[in-house]
């Protein structure tokens, strides 16, 4: 709430300035971690892997390469998708807590906004998948729509309960990341409670993968059932940004559900004042807290899985982890009432 | 929204190209949503009239390294069946330590295949780890083969007459040494593609095949065991070697007891013919007689022989898809072989996908169609070009039928004569 | 844009023209645990569009030979084509079959010609090699 | 799950792969090629062949009789023969390495070698034309 008293052209500077710096740094981390996914993968394969700056590689080569337009597509919602896909992105990152610091626009916008903001690269997906007119891609654009319809309700359930929670301690919105920074859900609850925030947490790990795409939940862009899905016929620069967006989109996911269940900070705990030295600490406790999430809740799930079918996988979000994102909410109820 | 919004059927062409099938081949899918409602197989893409240089230009050895490349997987198997054929045409016995030979190779062959197919159905579903894992331990016995053969891959081994290179008794430790390595793995491999939760989930009571259907489609392979078909050529008509081993076929009830006939059926009874593979080949190790490995080894004498040979010939071997069958005709006076007639077991298997994949889901059609390890290249030896106007027609299924019968009719009329 | 920005980034994109399966078996090991061409940055991808190699086997069949053409113009360039196994080189076992009409090389350019029946997946790897070679001379004369 | 167990320890393991020819990419092909031969570098060399692998053709002009054995049986008509001098010779780029020729030549002038790796910019480039 800082930005509001300062005038309002030194707040638009700042925070166009904020999101470029965040849009740099979320492109350099989303490749980073896109790079230690891939090579960790590849060990856990029996293989050496590509070197962890290959992503960086993957794009400038892209970058190099003709775009081709297909005929018979619709040409300028054909371009416009991928870049919608990657500003929506981007935009995310300023919303959501990054780095131990505050999210850049936090007077702006809350969890709810995150909410529907998280649809809008999917969305773009599937609007660039219509819009390439093969037969491929209009399958991965259904199959994308429905999964996104599949996850949006978990994810809802999980991020309503944990402020709904909040809400109980304090009068402050409870859908502000301050405020769930302020009171971390572990700490509010009980043993059951516990128990319900970890069922909510496991809901969240679970929709991570759906949200960014990996197997088991890959459906839409099955390489051996539809050819690449949604994107077949992008190339190029267009290819590019949906590959950089892919990346800034699964830092952002991980962002979220560090910023949800480990807002903690490093620097107060081992008694850092300095702004500088605090800052590097936090960051780099931040970095280690994505990986760990990022570990579990992507690498492993998609090196030890199978994809499912889009049957499947809609029957796991919609059923098994509505319900368990319910159990989660439940217990944090009981919790409060024991 | 789904019955509302997708009620309209579209056809989905899957492939030629397309990475779900190694090889080019197109099913037409009719979908209803993700449903598939029916399904036709388009065959003919890799057509390269094998028979036609069999009979045209080659003379009979050329022709083993052709039929070696019918298929590079199952790349013992046609050679297999078809010096058999020609052995048979023209009355040549192999001596008995070449059988040996032959059916430690063919063995060999059957159980790169079957890991190469549960590599290659893993990658289907996108569980890319044991694809990997798979394709690793597959590595050993590429060696082996490279060790015993002198290729990884296209082994050349077989001669008319007997096989082109011994086993020797310095061998054997190596290749002992991989069936060991084998079975100290098998239990793992079990488990991972028998326990696994998401595997489960793919292939079970997925893409299933009754027995009454696996009768009535004349399945062949594991395709029809898994539907509780007992049949299998090493078991019913020994040849080779296979005589003095005595084969059962392998039906997956020897595991669970029970017979569905899906994906996970065909998984299991691929697993357990590679642990049958390996019995055979150190069975064989133990028994093999000594003495020579070729009727005749001067080829030129050979060709000469054949030459002169008068006959026709059927060679029948069990394949690691299944049955494949050839059958030789040779004249007197003829270099090249007068009829030359390939049943690969895909072609044959293919029959069923129709039954297999209706009903099921778009997802399902990789893993589906792959249970049945197409092994498109060996299908693909009958499209119909007109070669003066380079036309080509889609032909009815009558109009083939129709053909068929009276190539059948011609040639019995040749035979007669 | 350099040229030497795609070569260790390489998406290859594999079409069978015809052939016998043997190469493309050997294809596949390549990118299996032992050999491994991730590590390269080699990534097979389902689509010509993602692609900058391709890998062609097969003596090109009839059928395959418009497809074989449309897949070569689908992939955004610059793009490099490598032949993998003899009968793509020169028919092989198939020569002059009245259904082929091959080799690879009579369709479409080739850059790599890669012998062997099929070819051990090692000698594919030098292929590549040699690709990079050929795309670093390239940039060298300045062609891009 | 097996699978997680296998994952984690691989994880821990060396990796199974072979580091032919480098480990990575080389920035520069051309320049890691050379230090190769100057013997700055070394190359990791490919999975050794077995003893009798077969390999690229070689020939012994002198032994041969010219008798056309070979080209009767090659199943790829890889062999050409040159009547003006009664030798013949071989079209590697062509040949599917069966070493049937090898088996029917009466004079032992024919025999495969270890050398696998031939791939070329031309599939008629010297070393692909066998004929001495
Ligand atoms: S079925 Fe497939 S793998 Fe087997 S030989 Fe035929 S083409 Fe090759
Ligand atoms: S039967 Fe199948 S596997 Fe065997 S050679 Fe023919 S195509 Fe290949
Ligand atoms: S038409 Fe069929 S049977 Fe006749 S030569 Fe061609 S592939 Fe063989
Ligand atoms: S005539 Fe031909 S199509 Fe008909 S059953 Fe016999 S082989 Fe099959
Ligand atoms: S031609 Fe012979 S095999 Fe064919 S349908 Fe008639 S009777 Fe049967
Ligand atoms: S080169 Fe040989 S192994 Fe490769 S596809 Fe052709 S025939 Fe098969
Ligand atoms: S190895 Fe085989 S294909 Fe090659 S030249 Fe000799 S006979 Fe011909
Ligand atoms: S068979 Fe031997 S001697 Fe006769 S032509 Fe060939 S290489 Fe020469």
């Amino acid at each position: 709430m800082d930005w509001s008293s300062n005038s309002y052209s030194l707040t638009t500077v700042a925070i166009v300035v904020g999101s470029i710096i965040l849009a740099l740094l979320g492109a350099f981390f989303g490749l980073l971690y896109r790079g230690i996914d891939r090579k960790l993968a590849a060990h856990m394969q029996g293989r050496i892997g590509p070197p962890i700056i290959q992503p960086f590689r993957d794009i400038r080569k892209l970058l190099a390469k003709e775009s081709i337009i297909p005929d018979g597509g619709l040409s300028w919602l054909f371009q416009a998708c991928p870049f919608i896909c990657l500003v929506v992105s981007i935009l995310l990152l300023t919303y959501i807590p990054v780095f131990g610091q505050r999210a850049l626009l936090e007077g702006y916008g809350d969890l709810v906004l995150i909410l529907y903001l998280l649809i809008i690269p999917s969305l773009a997906l599937v609007v660039g998948g219509f819009a390439s007119s093969s037969p491929f891609a209009t399958v991965g654009a259904q199959r994308e729509m429905v999964i996104m319809m599949s996850y949006e309700f978990p994810l809802a359930v999980a991020i309503i309960a944990i402020a709904w929670r909040i809400s109980h301690v304090t009068d402050i919105n409870p859908f502000i990341f301050s405020t769930v920074a302020q009171y971390p859900i572990w700490n509010q609850v009980g043993p059951v409670g516990v128990i319900g925030s970890l069922a909510l947490l496991f809901t969240l790990l679970v929709v991570t993968p759906g949200e960014v795409a990996k197997v088991p939940f890959d459906i839409a862009e099955a390489e051996t059932e539809i050819a690449g899905g949604l994107l077949v016929e992008y190339s190029g620069r267009n290819l590019a940004l949906f590959y950089l967006a892919d990346t800034i989109r699964a830092f952002v996911m991980v962002s979220l559900v560090v910023a949800l269940f480990f807002p903690y900070n490093l620097s107060p705990v081992i008694g850092i004042g300095a702004t500088a030295p605090a800052v590097i600490v936090d960051s780099l406790f931040f970095l280690l807290k994505v990986f760990l999430v990022m570990f579990i809740s992507v690498i492993l799930i998609r090196t030890a899985m199978a994809r499912f079918k889009i049957s499947q996988a809609s029957y796991i979000y919609i059923i098994a982890m509505t319900l368990i994102g319910l159990v989660g909410l439940i217990l944090i109820h009981v919790d409060m009432i024991v | 929204m789904k019955n509302e919004e997708m009620e309209t059927t579209y056809t989905i062409p899957v492939g030629p190209i397309h990475p779900a099938l190694k090889e080019p081949i197109r099913l037409d899918l009719k979908v209803d949503g993700e449903r598939i409602v029916d399904v036709d197989v388009v065959v003919g893409q890799v057509h390269r009239g094998i028979e036609w240089l069999g009979m045209n230009r080659n003379n009979p050895i050329q022709n083993i390294y052709l039929a070696e490349r019918v298929c590079g997987i199952c790349n013992i198997s046609h050679p297999f069946a078809y010096v058999m054929a020609v052995e048979h045409a023209a009355g040549i016995s192999p001596p008995e330590r070449a059988e040996y030979i032959r059916a430690i190779t063919a063995e060999m062959e059957r159980i790169h295949s079957h890991l190469l197919w549960a590599g290659v159905a893993a990658h289907e579903i996108g569980f890319e780890s044991v694809f990997y894992l798979v394709w690793r331990v597959r590595e050993k016995i590429m060696d082996l083969i490279e060790y015993v053969t002198g290729n990884r891959v296209t082994k050349a081994m077989f001669q008319i007459g007997g096989v082109r290179r011994d086993i020797t008794e310095e061998q054997f430790p190596r290749i002992r040494k991989t069936l060991d390595y084998y079975k100290s793995i098998f239990d793992q491999l079990k488990t991972v593609f028998l326990d696994d939760r998401t595997i489960r989930m793919r292939a079970k009571n997925v893409g299933v095949l009754k027995r009454e259907d696996a009768l009535k489609l004349l399945a062949v392979g594991p395709t029809a065991r898994a539907s509780g078909v007992a049949k299998d050529v090493r078991q019913d008509q020994a040849y080779s070697a296979y005589a003095d081993l005595d084969i059962k076929a392998v039906t997956p009830d020897i595991l669970t007891g029970s017979i569905v006939g899906d994906v996970y059926d065909r998984i299991i009874v691929r697993l357990l013919e590679i642990k049958q593979s390996m019995e055979i080949i150190e069975r064989c190790l133990e028994e093999m007689p000594p003495g020579a490995i070729l009727a005749e080894p001067k080829m030129a004498k050979v060709l000469n022989t054949l030459k002169k040979a008068e006959g026709e010939g059927v060679g029948r071997h069990e394949a690691p898809r299944g049955e494949v069958i050839h059958y030789v005709r040779l004249e007197a006076g003829r270099e090249t072989l007068a009829t030359w007639k390939i049943r690969a077991p895909t072609y044959v298997n293919l029959m069923s996908i129709p039954t297999i994949l209706k009903g099921g889901q778009i997802a399902d059609v990789p893993i589906a169609f792959a249970s049945i390890d197409p092994c498109i290249s060996c299908t693909n030896r009958a499209m119909v070009v007109d070669r003066k106007t380079n036309e080509k027609s889609i032909m009815t299924y009558e109009e083939l039928h129709q053909l068929c019968v009276e190539k059948t009719r011609r040639l019995s009329n040749g035979l007669v004569k | 844009m350099s040229l030497n920005t795609i070569k260790r980034a390489l998406w290859a994109y594999h079409i069978n023209t015809g052939s016998c399966n043997g190469c493309d078996i050997e294809i596949l090991a390549v990118l299996t645990p032992r050999y491994d061409v991730e590590r390269f940055g080699i990534r097979l991808v389902g689509s010509p569009r993602h692609a900058d190699v391709l890998l062609v086997t097969g003596p090109v069949a009839r059928q395959m030979a418009p497809r074989l053409k449309r897949v070569y113009e689908q992939t955004p360039d610059p793009k490099v084509v490598i032949v993998v196994g003899s009968c793509g080189l020169e028919g092989g076992v198939f020569y002059e079959s009245y259904n082929l009409v091959g080799p690879v090389d009579q369709i479409i350019p080739v850059d790599v010609y890669v012998p062997g029946c099929p070819p051990r997946p090692e000698a594919i790897i030098e292929a590549v090699a040699k690709a990079w070679v050929k795309l670093e001379q390239a940039e060298k004369q300045g062609v891009t | 799950m097996e699978i997680v167990k296998i994952l984690l320890k691989q994880l821990l393991q060396t990796p199974a792969t072979n580091k032919f020819p480098a480990k990575y990419a080389p920035k520069s092909t051309i320049k890691f090629l050379d230090r190769i031969k100057k013997g700055e570098l070394k190359l990791t060399p490919p999975i050794a062949v077995p003893p009798r692998f077969r390999g690229k053709i070689s020939y012994n002009r002198e032994k041969c009789t010219g008798c056309q054995l070979c080209l009767k049986v090659c199943p790829t008509k890889a062999i050409e023969f040159i009547p003006e001098e009664k030798k013949v010779k071989i079209f590697v780029a062509r040949c599917c390495f069966c070493a049937q020729c090898v088996d029917i030549c009466p004079v032992d002038a024919l025999a495969m070698t270890d050398e696998f790796m031939l791939s070329s910019y031309d599939k008629y480039a010297d070393e692909l034309v066998v004929t001495k």
